[in-house]
């Protein structure tokens, strides 16, 4: 395959970023200006490059020789989400990111995150995925520290250092699999071990691999840089980061090494399903108890994390067990569609909170209240928001529960069934204070004078929030067809991943 | 900071010389010797990291200031960008050594290996600069501690002055 | 053994970043980390009497092929090196504005966050 | 004496200088002892037969402690002692102590040292650079070969690691990052 566009998806990001600090140190507007027509033009390619499915070889050289990128579905259905977000949170940090000094550093600190994000999203190489998911790390430590006060850097500093165990684990995985096989392309390599995973080198790569990337997508128990680093960063980066940062260098990564590459086995699949219902629980039950908005909301991001992982888990499960291939893709589809979901309402919610943030210049529920009238909008995306995550019917978040749930129950565990439902009423309770003491009650005295965010800033959130509506039309059979089965299909293949990916699709 | 005693600075501007040039020789015979750009870029970003530990941060920041290094630094990746984008030229693929297709030059000969020693070049421009500003922001700004609340002086390196 | 040893390297980094409390002290276990795996790998490529990937006009091209050591981690750990020394100067840099902030290296003084 | 007994000797030293900067109570040589596991590397690649990145590790190195010193020990030379409790330091231990063990164990699976994948995986991409990279490339380095030409898109993905972090250390430095004052709790 050989077209001009996938190259552009990387190429475009890192230009842009090479070039913003030179040409746009002085002027504030052509930051902005390059920055969102950077993310704009990849959201345009991203779509465009949603149907294309092959192999595209760098610098000519075949696969196993040189670095290949490998397009399909679950590639693809990335690459459409995290540039959709980036582009809704570049918007947005036209007014938001006045707040800060020095605008230019941080549209080329995004953009190199989205490179990375992108990248990793397109490799078919397993050395060229560390690289990469350093470049996107890298970015998005000094990002987290942008404001510069006390608890950026710490939290800041926590994420950096957790980040680089788990960046140094994922290169010691990597070492370990060239040592047994000699390849560092994940075909080649899926095709060298298959009938020998139980190599006890192999197994020490899976659990490195494990914990590395789940330390990137801050599963439970490797969770706990998540809640100090969202909350820190400014807004629009938050949403990046719990909207697709975790998924992309996370919950992709993952099942991309573990499905394709190593083989999942049941007790792969049993420890994704362990860790997705760990997070689910733990990460809402301290979500109830959190006072500061955004805190609030990393710790549903981690309890959310836990529904995509156990999606992801059960399908591997039951694949690995040898049970219906159907019973496996409708657990897949449920997963994959809650990472599409998650993506779309989480960045909103954080959208949201910037935008009262900005507004009100708290983050503290209890000093909030009646700015239903304040600030109309804001309140109308922020309870679609509550009530997709939370898993109200005509919005995106429930279908992809619901289908988790079934997925459960066919499979015949209908008590994952029942806590996924338990931590979805908590859910809805927890989402049901945000509301109430945000914007209902009387109007404190100091926010007498708050307005709406600026036209900018709610032409984003209105965008996420039309998204989270629609979404569910996704599972219309013509339209899954399109988006959400091809990504199933990339997973459930499994180990027939590699044929694919070395001669050509 | 003013420096170090008379023999330092003596020494250091003979050696500063020699260590610069061998950066340079290794950066540009990348292809064919041991090293490379990576290598050639940190050694040309030490000499100078020994004139600023020598001299005074003053004196090499008026040979070399910030902001050209800056530039450097981000002009470095932008050629690497596009020698790598402009295989998409010759025949449509992304990084294709396309110098080497188009002439291929004797082996072991210094104008050889395509667009191989453009990218050394490029990395070592991006690894000299981009070294020397860590250094420079890192290690040569004064910064003090904070307070109860309270900054007291801080005196930044001079691109703190264009932040607003 | 070699392998062995490599290996205990890195796990001697891994238990310096988790259980120190002194933000220099983390960040020297990262770079321990960081030695060991970028050896582990290039250990892995050694050949035994194996010679330096890099060929001169009097090399015998088939005697070379089966003598040099593995070219690609060498590749590889040259890339690892270089994010390593990215990783370690934003790490520094971060443990200088928590010390102007905090007045302190150490981590459990730097406690501004709720648990 | 061979190259894997050099190694174990190195490695020790290596090994004993990296408890030493883990568990001395003085900064200073702590970062010390982590430049002499540095310099022990860049000799280890050197008989490794690694002579790019012996010096690339060696260069690497002196500009690494020159700013760990400069930049964090120059201001704070307190003695350092303090450690999690002692319950969490003995899950540490007994963690990482498994993984050891089964490191050990694991080790035997793979090639003995000397004995490297690509001897005995004949179709693997590192006998192709060996055996046609001149003729490929045209370059006789063949590391140079493979980061710039077989892998140049890992090593666009570098430089951008190095400029990505040199950009954020210079933003986490800034004055002052919030512009907006007085509205924060």
């Amino acid at each position: 395959m050989s077209s001009i566009l996938p190259p552009l998806l990387v190429a475009i990001p890192l230009g842009a970023a090479f070039l913003i600090p030179i040409l746009a140190r002085r002027l504030g507007r052509l930051a902005d200006a390059l920055g969102n027509l950077a993310t704009f033009a990849l959201l345009v390619i991203a779509v465009l490059v949603f149907p294309a499915r092959g192999v595209y070889q760098i610098g000519g050289w075949n696969p196993p020789i040189g670095i290949s990128w490998v397009l399909d579905g679950l590639s693809n259905l990335m690459l459409v989400v995290v540039n959709l977000v980036s582009c809704a949170a570049t918007l947005f940090s036209i007014p938001y990111m006045e707040q800060y000094t020095s605008k230019h550093k941080y549209y080329s600190l995004f953009l190199l995150m989205v490179a990375g994000m992108n990248g990793v999203a397109l490799t078919g190489d397993l050395f060229n995925l560390f690289v990469f998911l350093e470049i996107a790390s890298i970015a998005s430590y000094a990002l987290v520290a942008f404001g510069g006060r006390h608890e950026e850097l710490e939290a800041s500093f926590k994420y950096l250092v957790l980040g680089s165990i788990g960046s140094s684990l994922v290169l010691f995985g990597i070492a370990f699999a060239y040592a047994a096989t000699g390849y560092l392309n994940m075909a080649a390599i899926s095709t060298a071990i298959t009938g020998r995973q139980s190599s006890p080198v192999l197994i020490l790569a899976a659990v490195f691999f494990l914990v590395g990337f789940g330390i990137k997508a801050a599963v439970v128990p490797f969770h706990p840089w998540l809640p100090d680093a969202h909350p820190s960063a400014p807004a629009p980066i938050s949403a990046m980061l719990s909207g697709v940062l975790i998924k992309a260098l996370g919950v992709y990564a993952l099942s991309r090494v573990l499905f394709n590459v190593i083989g999942v086995t049941p007790i792969i699949g049993a420890v994704l399903i362990a860790v997705g219902v760990l997070s689910m629980v733990v990460g809402v039950f301290l979500a109830v108890g959190q006072w500061d908005f955004k805190r609030l909301l990393a710790y549903h991001s981690i309890s959310q994390m836990g529904y995509v992982v156990l999606g992801i888990g059960l399908g591997g499960y039951i694949l690995a067990r040898g049970g219906a291939r159907s019973a496996a893709a409708l657990a897949m589809l449920g997963g994959v569609f809650h990472l599409a979901n998650h993506s779309v309402f989480k960045s909103l919610l954080f959208l949201c909170s910037g935008s009262i943030e900005f507004a009100t210049g708290t983050r503290q529920l209890k000093e909030m209240g009646g700015l239903r009238e304040r600030m109309p909008l804001t309140r109308t995306t922020c309870t679609i928001a509550s009530l997709s995550i939370a898993g109200v019917p005509p919005f995106n978040g429930f279908w992809s529960k619901l289908i988790i749930i079934i997925a459960a129950i066919q499979a015949g565990f209908a008590w994952l069934a029942a806590i996924t439902i338990l931590v979805s009423l908590v859910t809805l309770i927890s989402f049901l204070k945000v509301l109430r003491y945000a914007f209902l009650g009387p109007l404190p005295e100091a926010l007498k004078e708050v307005r709406e965010a600026p036209a900018l800033m709610s032409i984003s959130m209105v965008m996420l929030a039309v998204l989270c509506a629609v979404m569910g039309l996704l599972l219309v059979p013509a339209v899954r067809e399109l988006v959400l089965d091809p990504a199933v299909a990339a997973l459930s293949q499994g180990m027939e991943y590699a044929r694919g990916a070395l001669a050509g699709f | 900071m003013k420096g170090m005693s008379v023999i330092v600075k003596t020494v250091t501007r003979w050696i500063k010389v020699f260590i610069f040039l061998y950066g340079v020789y290794i950066v540009i015979t990348g292809h064919l010797t041991p090293g490379g750009g990576f290598a050639g870029g940190v050694i040309i970003a030490c000499s100078y990291i020994l004139l600023t530990l020598a001299y005074g941060k003053e004196f090499a920041l008026q040979r070399l200031s910030p902001r050209t290094t800056a530039g450097l630094d981000s002009g470095g990746a932008l050629l690497f960008l596009v020698a790598a984008l402009y295989g998409i030229g010759y025949g449509g693929i992304f990084f294709v050594n396309f110098l080497q297709k188009r002439y291929p030059g004797r082996a072991f000969q210094l104008a050889s290996a395509g667009i191989i020693p453009i990218c050394n070049i490029a990395i070592g421009l991006k690894v000299g600069a981009s070294l020397f500003l860590v250094f420079i922001i890192l290690s040569v700004l004064r910064i003090t501690k904070e307070k109860d609340g309270k900054q007291s002086m801080v005196k930044r390196w001079p691109e703190g002055k264009e932040e607003e | 053994m070699v392998y062995t040893l490599c290996f205990a390297l890195f796990l001697v980094g891994l238990y310096c970043v988790l259980t120190k409390k002194n933000t220099v002290k983390i960040v020297v276990g990262l770079g321990i980390m960081e030695y060991a795996t970028n050896l582990f790998l290039v250990l892995l490529g050694y050949r035994k009497n194996g010679v330096a990937p890099i060929l001169d006009k009097t090399t015998n091209p088939l005697e070379f092929l089966a003598r040099a050591v593995d070219p690609i981690p060498q590749a590889l750990v040259l890339t690892a090196i270089v994010i390593g020394l990215g990783v370690t100067s934003m790490a520094i840099a971060l443990c200088i504005r928590l010390y102007e902030k905090y007045g302190t290296f150490d981590v459990s003084e730097i406690r501004r966050l709720k648990e | 004496m061979g190259t894997e007994n050099i190694l174990i000797v190195l490695l020790s030293f290596m090994l004993a200088g990296a408890l030493i900067a883990v568990e001395t109570k003085n900064l200073l040589s702590s970062v010390i002892s982590l430049g002499a596991i540095g310099v022990g590397t860049s000799v280890a690649f050197l008989f490794l037969m690694a002579p790019d990145l012996a010096i690339v590790q060696v260069s690497v190195e002196v500009v690494m402690i020159i700013f760990l010193i400069r930049a964090t020990i120059a201001r704070d030379v307190i003695p350092q002692r303090g450690h999690i409790g002692w319950g969490a330091l003995a899950v540490v231990v007994i963690l990482l102590g498994g993984l050891m063990a089964f490191g050990a164990y694991a080790f035997r699976s793979i090639g003995r040292f000397g004995e490297p994948i690509i001897a005995s995986v004949l179709a693997a991409p590192s006998n192709r650079y060996l055996e046609k990279g001149l003729q490929e490339t045209g370059a006789a380095n063949i590391v140079a070969a493979v980061i710039l030409d077989y892998r140049g898109y890992d090593t666009l993905g570098e430089a951008t690691v190095l400029f990505v972090s040199i950009l954020g250390a210079i933003t986490i430095l800034r004055v002052k990052g919030w512009a907006r004052a007085g509205r924060q709790r």
